[in-house]
């Protein structure tokens, strides 16, 4: 059984200066609840992987309004002009990593992997500074895995297993998210009893998450 | 028709039946009202869908259906939803049969530069290098020329790079042009435009053939 | 719309020499129709790349029967003696790869990945001629994709679009090999319309797969 | 109780509520029927499964429900079902708790040999290398000797390896013993087994403590 915390208690638990690995795509799939927990708590000095910077009241959005966020990896900035004004001003440090790039490169620390080599960004900045290997005639850029203190993740459903069932474009990058955390954090619209789960529509096994909170975002599913 | 309408027409009709294609967000997405009838291509989302269908009417959007643009989206018959890792392994896989997107600037190796301008606008690439990179066919689709009237097919680019020489065809309101191991080729022109204008426009050299066709004419 | 053929018809697709991705594991979830039609047209000189070996009479071990197979990509041949007399004897040339790693690699071809760095077989005869590489002070070996000219593979549905749905442990490899084929074939025991499928059940989309053969193996679902 | 049935009481003691589980075939599967009242151990099968129950009666058994060694399955309330990438990143990434596997042999490094025999027996490492790899504990559950009486806790393995210095302890009919950085600790012997007994059918130095316990008192 995995324990259910409130947000404010998910907050709690991140000590300022931690790399939260953070799941949806555009504010899609986001664990709102939680990043408002944080930002009530003012964690400074956080590290942040995700897709998107969101919109400036949406999603991670919210953490960069307030300030939070000191660096990033990230693929998109475009629908958030706050995060682009800090980095122009050099408050924040931004890694930019091409989205399939960024997936794998989390989805290599949950899996164990030391990287992989990845054609995108051959012949661009991306590949400045990093290691160049061929195999079989080929190019590939050498991409490190990106690991994280903590891992929030948002789900339609979550058995108190912490199996989650995710809906519709909302999956996008929580199941990657979720296996890069030393401590998995999910907010699950619906909590349910285990064995109430389809075990075939489990895009996220329980063995990836260690909390569980209850949403409170009101949603279509 | 307005220019972007023609531009959206034209690319449609480089879509096969049974294609999967990704098209990238603001001029491209257009083509979607223009796939011929008896035709069906798939859509994907690169958040993690397949099979994408048109907005929903208002008041009908699921929040949790957007495409990578933002939108609201509905599902066709035959959708099935992925994580952004699988969706990524079907784009740099290979599996997309077209890809088309904007641009800042294309040139004469069919290098593309769509992501960054320095100093000025940083938005980021998205999953726009994974889809150059990946996609079987890429297809630049944009204006001519920029908002000052400034060519934006070039002998080099000279903006950081999304990727080195994956484009194979361009797609703009004057002409259809083909990226090829020889150069530029001028495939086709927009009705009204001479061939003297299309040079003038593009800074790149174009390999005139004596007779190109007009723009949707010849189709793929 | 991906076109249905015959078992027969799908083995005669299959040249002599070809490079094969099976799914299954110990011949649950194995494509037993398409691999009985290509024992029936004694296509030679195969590269299997398979979980395991599995049983003399089941599963790919009707092809080793056979002798139908040069070269194998394998983790496990502990269930099939016929293919280790054939490897102590010389017939077939074998690469024992960890399973996980198999995994990864076929999984890195379909994924446009040039290889992975994974730390399993480190110390052991499995780094053997492999390049050793240090990220983060860590040690990995560089593993290289494994691509395939044909995946075959087993689903319990199928619509007519090539989107698949698995059934519990039948699922297994086959959703990765189905990724790694320049052509894919689904043999299904149920082939439905399009719209019959939930979408978030769908655990191979029909962009991997190219053909589609009716099942004529009874199973369980 | 007979030998492996004891071993197999004594690995189901490794095991704290809640932990994720991955069981070799043979031997180490027997611990199943020894987890104590009120603890849930959580069984993952690497073909692509977590929460395996126990075999169906007969009569019962589903084509589709097989667990690593080829055995048919349950599923119990919490299952979940997954593509095997999915399964040895599970395995490889840490995320399961403990591993019990059988030995060949294994040395007083931790190093573990179960794979091959060169130019006798070549199963291959299947799932094994990866488990050893990745799992949190790895404790080896074996016989003390071998068939002949030889012992199979060497000073060093002369088997190709299955992994370095992963192994973290041994259970076997005879003893429990501890792989540290100073080298193999006796923990518990068997009873009406005497410590010289332990130390004459183990080839690897066992550093003894005045006192054992017996095997199974001590608990974890």
């Amino acid at each position: 059984m995995r324990k259910q915390i409130s947000a404010k208690e998910a907050a709690a638990m991140i000590p300022a200066g931690s790399r939260l690995a953070i799941g949806g795509f555009l504010a899609v799939g986001a664990p709102e609840c939680i990043i408002d927990a944080i930002v009530e708590a003012k964690t400074p000095d956080l590290h942040m992987i995700v897709i998107a910077s969101d919109w400036e009241d949406k999603g991670v959005g919210k953490l960069i309004a307030a300030k939070q966020i000191k660096s990033a990896q990230v693929s998109h900035l475009g629908t958030n002009r706050t995060i682009q004004a800090q980095m122009n001003a050099g408050e924040i440090d931004i890694e930019l990593v091409p989205q399939g790039t960024l997936m794998e490169r989390v989805r290599a620390c949950g899996a164990g992997l030391g990287g992989i080599l990845t054609p995108t960004g051959l012949g661009t900045v991306v590949e400045e500074g990093k290691q160049i290997l061929t195999v079989e005639g080929k190019d590939y850029i050498l991409e490190p895995a990106i690991c994280s203190d903590f891992a929030l993740v948002k789900a339609w459903m979550a058995d108190r297993m912490g199996n989650l069932v995710f809906r519709k474009t909302a999956r996008n990058s929580n199941p990657i998210m979720a296996m890069a955390g030393k401590i998995t954090i999910v907010e699950a619209e619906h909590i349910v009893e285990v064995g109430d789960l389809d075990p075939e529509l489990i895009a996220c096994p329980g063995v990836f998450v260690n909390y569980i909170v209850q949403s409170t975002e009101v949603t279509n599913g | 028709m307005d220019k972007r309408e023609m531009i959206g027409k034209r690319i449609a009709q480089e879509f096969k039946d049974g294609d999967y294609v990704n098209l990238g967000i603001g001029l491209p997405t257009l083509a979607v009202n223009y796939i011929p009838e008896g035709i069906r291509v798939i859509f994907q989302s690169e958040n993690g869908m397949l099979c994408v269908g048109p907005s929903p009417d208002e008041g009908c959007e699921d929040k949790d259906m957007i495409n990578a643009g933002g939108g609201f989206i509905s599902e066709l018959k035959g959708a099935s939803f992925f994580d952004s890792a699988l969706s990524f392994a079907i784009i740099r896989g290979g599996h997309i049969d077209a890809t088309v997107l904007g641009a800042l600037q294309v040139d004469a190796q069919g290098n593309l530069a769509n992501w960054m301008i320095p100093g000025k606008m940083v938005p980021g690439m998205g999953g726009a290098m994974d889809l150059v990179t990946g996609a079987r066919k890429v297809i630049v689709a944009m204006e001519h020329v920029d908002k000052r009237g400034n060519p934006k097919i070039l002998k080099e680019c000279n903006l950081p790079l999304t990727a080195k020489a994956k484009v194979s065809l361009i797609i703009t309101d004057m002409a259809v042009i083909e990226v090829t191991p020889e150069g530029l080729v001028l495939k086709e022109i927009a009705a009204g435009i001479t061939v003297a204008e299309v040079v003038a426009a593009t800074e790149a050299e174009l390999i005139v053939p004596e007779h190109p066709h007009m723009i949707g004419s010849f189709g793929q």
